[in-house]
C-alpha cells in the first residue's frame, strides 16, 4: 500500500526548522538527504534495546543485533533484487565500495598495458580510484567523453572497447547534471565487448525505481545510505557472486577471518570476507529501516512524483532570464544545475542561504565535468521525495532577490 | 519406523511439559548426554562440521538409501541439538533430509536463540547432513 | 568536576532491560560498550537539526555540520592530547585504522626483505594487516612470544630489532587476556633501535588514563568509537604529522581531492587527504558526545574505579573450584578470561545468557593466543565504568548454576 | 594612521546599524564593488590563494617593514571580505597582521557564516597575508 508522496513531508522533522528567520527549503539531496522519524528512531531503539557487536552465536542482545544486522541486509538485497543476500556487502559509502572493488579486482584482474574506461560524467569518487589503480599498475585510464548534452554517446563508447578493456566504470546518474545514464543500452555493450561493468548508483538507488541489478546485469552496483534517507557511515557494495568468489579480501581483521597462524591465514565465507572489524550495525539497521521507508511508497508513483517536480523545477528557471541551465539530457533525474550570468555560484549559494534556500555550489566532486563545460561551478539544487513545488517556487523567488541585490 | 513429522511432534510435546529456559537446556543437555561418545579417531578432521564456536563431527553411513549417522560434540548443547537431529532423522530415506522442517527448533526456542543468520551452528549441521542425504540418494538411484 | 562513578549506571537506559526474564547484566563490553542517554541523544540532535554534508563553505546547515564535525575532531584531539588536531584521521574503527597504516605505510616504505615485528598478543585486526602486507611485499612477518604470564618480554623484542625493523605494532591492552603492555618502556626501545610503533588501543583509551600520544610518543595510535561509549562505524587513525604528511592516501574520492584531470590528480591537504568520500559525520558527532560524556569524570578516578571492580572479579573468580583464570600480568585492565573444568566455554555462555548475564565466548579474534595457550577459546567477562560488584556477583553466581547444571 | 583596533571598531559600528542579513550582505558586496578591480595580467596562479569556491587574488607589496596589497575576487562576497581586510590592515606595519583579532568577523556574523573549519576562505586569506607580513619583517629588519 503505498502512502501519499506530499504527506511525507511530515515524516522529517528536521523540514520543520528556520534557517536565517526562514523556514528550511532543503534542496542539497543531492550531497545528503535528512531522515524520516522512522530511522532517526531505528537508532535510538538500536541503542536502548539490542546494541551489541555481532558475533557467531552468543549472548542473547549478540543475537539480536546479528539478526538485526543480517535482516538489514536481505532488505537491501530485496530493493535491489540481488540473487542472494551474500552480494550485499555494507562498506561505509559509495567512495569505499568503489575504492573495495578498484582494490581487489585491480589486485586480481589488471596488468600492464590493460584498459580501464570511465565516463567523463564520473563524481571524484568513481574516477580518481580507477585512475589511481591505473598508475599504479601501468594501465591505461581512458575517459569516455561528455556530448554536447552532457550524454553518454554509445558509439564513441563501443568504439573505445579493445581486448584489453577490463573495465568500464561509470554512474547511472550523474550528481552534476542529473543525466540518466542508459544502462540498459551500455551494460549490453560492454558485456558483448567481454567487458564488466561498476554502476555507480549514489545518485539513482533513491530516485529511479530501475535498481534490479539482476534486470540491469550489473557486475558491481555501489551506493550510500545517507542519499537514501538512511543514517551516514553506510553503505553498500553489490556484487555478483562470482566476482565476489574471485576477488581477494580488500581489509583484514576481525570477523573476516577464518584462520590464522604465524604462517597461514584463511578468510571467513561470503558476504564477511569484504566486511573486516566490527560492522556499523547501527548504520545497517538505519538503511533497513530506510528501505522500509521506501517500500512504503510505490515506487513508480514516487519516481513520477520526483520527475514531474524536477519537470517543473526546470520549466521555472528556464522562465529567469539570463539563467543558464547546464545539460540537455533526454533523460534526467533530480538534479538543476545552473548559473545567472554575472553572478557567481558561491555568491548566489550564500545569499539564497540568507533566505533559507539550501543548495550546493562548485564543481561537486566532478571537475572533468566542469573542465569539459569549461565553468568554474554551478549552482545546483537537488530534489528528494519531500520536496514540493512550494521548494521551487522559493528557489526561483531567492534566485530574483539575488539577482536584485547583485546586478545594480 | 516414525516420520519426521511423528517424531517432531512428540519432541515438541515433551518440551511444551518444560516450564523455563533452564529445564529446557537440562533436557537438551540430558539428550546430549544420553547420545553415545564417538571413538576418538572417528574425530578427524574429515568428519569435523565446521561450527563457530565448538566442534561437532558427523559419521554418516548409506544404507538402501537411508542414512545413518553417529555425531558428537565438545559442546553439550551442541551435542543436545545434534541428539535432536538424530531422534529426528538417523535412518530416514534421503527424500525426509531434503523436507525436514526446522520450525521445531522454533517452537522449542533453541532455534532463534543458539543460531542467528550469522551463528547458524545448527544451519551448518543441517547443510552437511542434506548434502551427504543428496549424494545417498544419488547412489541409490544409480 | 568530576561525577560519580556508581550513579553513572542510570545514563545508560539500556542496562535497565531484561533479558530472559533476569536483569540484563552486561558484561561483553571489549566487544562494544553500551551508550549514555548523551550520546543517543546527540544523534537524534544531529538528524532533527543539522543533518547535512560537510563541504567547504554552502549554507548554514553545512556549515553547522562541517563545525560540529571539526569540533568533534578537536574533542577527540585533546582527549588523547594530539599536538594539531589534523592529526586525528576519522576511519569506521581500529580495523580500518590499522588497515589504512599497512596499506599507506606499506606502499611508501616496505621493501623486500625489511621486517615487521607484531606481538603474538594481538588482535586478528593488528596481525593480518600485516601478515599480509608482508606477503605483498616479500617482507618478513615476526611474532614477539607471549611469557608464560600472557606479558611481552622487553629484552626479547630488544633482541628481535635488526637494521631491517620497519615497524613495531603492538596493543596497549590485551582484548582477551587484559595484559596492559608498558608502552613506556617498549616504544623508546623501538626508537632507539630507529623503529616506529603503531599501538591498537582498542581497548585501553576507554580504560586508561594514559592515553596521551605524545606522553606515549607513539607514531600511530588506532582505537575505535564503539568501544568507548561512541556509536559504531567511527574510529580513528591518530598518526604524527610527519608521518601524515609522508604517507600516500589509502581511498580515493569526494573531499580529499585537490585537482582532478585525466593525467593529473593532487590531493587536498591533512587531515582531508586520509578522509575519501562522505564522513560519517553522525558518528564524529556521537564520538565527541562519548568524549564528552567520559571528560565528566576524573580520569584517574574512573581508572581506579575499574581496577578495584577488576581485583573484585580476579578474586570472586579465583574461588570457583576447577576455574583457570588465563594470564597473570602484572598489570591488568577490564578482562576476565576464564574456563571451568569440564565445560566448553560456548557452553558456558549459552547458559549464562539464561539468567541475562551477558560475556563472549571463543577465540575473540585472537587465535595466535588461544594457541599459545593451547585452549580452543575461552570465556571471557570484560568490564566497563557502569558495572560493578553486583555484576560481577551475578557472574559468579551463574558459572556456580551453570557448574550445578553440568556437572552431574 | 588610524591603528587596526580603531578600524575594526568603526566597521563594527557601522555594522551595527545594519539591521538583518540581507542588508549586512548588501553592505558587504558593496565594499567590494568599491574596491578596484585587479587588471587581468596580475590574476595569476602565482598571486592565487587557493580558495574553496572562488579564486582570490593579493599582490603584496613591502615598504619600510610595512605590508600594501591589492586584491580581488571572482565572488563579490569573498571581495567584500577581502575589502574589509584592505581596510583593516593595508599599509599597516607588519606586527600589526601577526596581531590580528578575527572576532570582528565574528562580530558581524560572516565568520560563523562564512567560513567554517573546513571551508577557512578567510582563514587562507589571512594566513597568506601573514606569511608576506613576516616575510616583510625579515627584510626590513635584515
Ligand atoms: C585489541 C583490539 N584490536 C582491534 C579490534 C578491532 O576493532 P574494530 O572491530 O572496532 O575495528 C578490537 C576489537 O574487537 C580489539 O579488541
Ligand atoms: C555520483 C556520486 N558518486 C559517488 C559519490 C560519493 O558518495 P559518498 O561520498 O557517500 O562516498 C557521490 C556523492 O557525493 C555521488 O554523487
Amino acid at each position: 500500500m503505498s502512502i501519499s508522496i506530499p504527506a511525507a513531508r511530515a515524516d522529517f522533522p528536521i523540514l520543520s526548522t528556520r534557517v536565517n528567520d526562514h523556514p528550511l527549503v532543503y534542496l542539497d539531496n543531492a550531497a545528503t538527504t535528512q531522515k524520516p522519524q522512522a530511522v532517526i528512531d531505528s537508532l535510538r531503539d538500536y541503542y536502548t534495546f539490542v546494541n551489541s557487536n555481532v558475533h557467531r552465536g552468543g549472548h542473547t542482545l549478540a543475537v539480536r543485533a546479528t539478526d538485526m544486522y543480517e535482516a538489514a541486509r536481505e532488505k537491501v538485497a530485496r530493493f535491489i533484487n540481488a540473487a542472494h543476500a551474500h552480494e550485499v556487502i555494507f562498506t561505509r559509502g559509495t567512495t569505499e565500495s568503489i575504492n573495495l572493488v578498484a582494490n581487489s579486482f585491480g589486485e586480481a584482474f589488471i596488468q600492464p598495458g590493460d584498459e580501464i574506461i570511465v565516463s567523463e560524467l564520473e563524481h571524484h569518487s568513481n574516477y580518481v580510484p580507477w585512475f589511481e589503480l591505473c598508475q599504479r599498475k601501468g594501465a591505461r585510464f581512458r575517459v569516455l567523453p561528455l556530448t554536447p548534452t552532457g550524454e553518454l554517446d554509445p558509439d564513441v563508447l563501443q568504439s573505445m572497447f579493445t581486448e584489453k578493456t577490463r573495465l568500464l566504470a561509470l554512474n547511472q546518474v550523474s550528481n552534476s547534471l542529473g543525466t540518466v545514464n542508459p544502462l540498459e543500452t551500455l551494460i549490453p555493450l560492454a558485456h558483448a565487448a567481454g567487458v564488466p561493468v561498476l554502476v555507480d548508483a549514489a545518485q539513482s538507488v533513491q530516485h529511479l525505481a530501475a535498481r534490479d541489478v539482476q534486470a540491469l546485469d550489473a557486475d558491481f552496483y555501489a551506493f550510500s545510505g545517507h542519499k537514501m534517507y538512511a543514517p551516514m557511515g553506510i553503505g553498500v557494495l553489490y556484487a555478483k557472486e562470482s566476482w565476489l568468489e574471485k576477488l581477494p579480501p580488500f581489509l583484514y581483521g576481525g570477523e573476516m577471518i577464518d584462520q590464522v597462524s604465524s604462517t597461514r591465514v584463511t578468510f571467513a565465507q561470503l558476504p564477511y570476507k569484504f566486511e573486516a572489524g566490527t560492522p556499523n550495525v547501527e548504520g545497517a539497521v538505519g538503511l533497513g529501516a530506510a528501505v522500509d521507508y521506501l517500500n512504503r511508497f510505490d515506487q513508480l508513483e514516487l519516481q513520477a512524483y520526483e520527475e514531474d517536480l524536477l519537470a517543473y523545477g526546470i520549466e521555472q528557471l528556464r522562465a529567469i532570464p539570463g539563467l543558464t541551465l547546464y545539460g540537455n539530457p533526454r533523460h534526467r533525474s533530480s538534479i538543476l544545475p545552473f548559473n545567472v550570468e554575472g553572478i557567481q555560484h558561491y555568491d548566489m549559494g550564500i545569499l539564497l542561504d540568507t533566505s533559507g534556500v539550501a543548495v550546493r555550489t562548485g564543481q561537486h566532486c566532478t571537475q572533468p565535468i566542469m573542465d569539459a563545460l569549461s565553468i568554474s561551478g554551478t549552482v545546483r539544487a537537488s530534489l528528494a521525495l519531500y520536496n514540493n513545488r512550494e521548494d521551487i517556487d522559493a528557489l526561483t523567488r531567492g534566485i530574483r532577490r539575488v539577482m536584485k541585490m547583485l546586478r545594480r | 519406523m516414525q516420520t519426521t513429522a511423528e517424531i517432531a511432534a512428540q519432541i515438541s510435546a515433551e518440551f511444551s511439559l518444560l516450564e523455563n529456559w533452564e529445564e529446557k537446556y537440562d533436557y537438551l543437555i540430558e539428550k546430549g548426554q544420553n547420545l553415545p561418545d564417538m571413538p576418538d579417531d572417528l574425530k578427524s578432521d574429515e568428519h569435523l562440521v565446521k561450527g563457530c564456536q565448538s566442534s561437532v563431527w558427523f559419521v554418516t553411513e548409506c544404507r538402501e538409501g537411508r542414512l545413518y549417522f553417529q555425531t558428537d560434540s565438545d559442546s553439550l548443547i551442541v551435542k543436545g541439538l545434534a541428539a535432536l537431529l538424530v531422534e529426528l532423522l538417523n535412518g530416514q530415506p534421503a527424500e525426509a533430509y531434503q523436507n525436514v522442517d526446522l520450525s521445531l527448533f522454533d517452537t522449542l526456542g533453541f532455534w532463534r536463540h543458539l543460531s542467528s543468520q550469522r551463528s547458524n551452528g545448527l544451519t551448518a549441521m543441517v547443510s552437511f547432513l542434506k548434502a551427504a542425504a543428496e549424494d545417498c540418494a544419488a547412489h541409490h538411484g544409480a
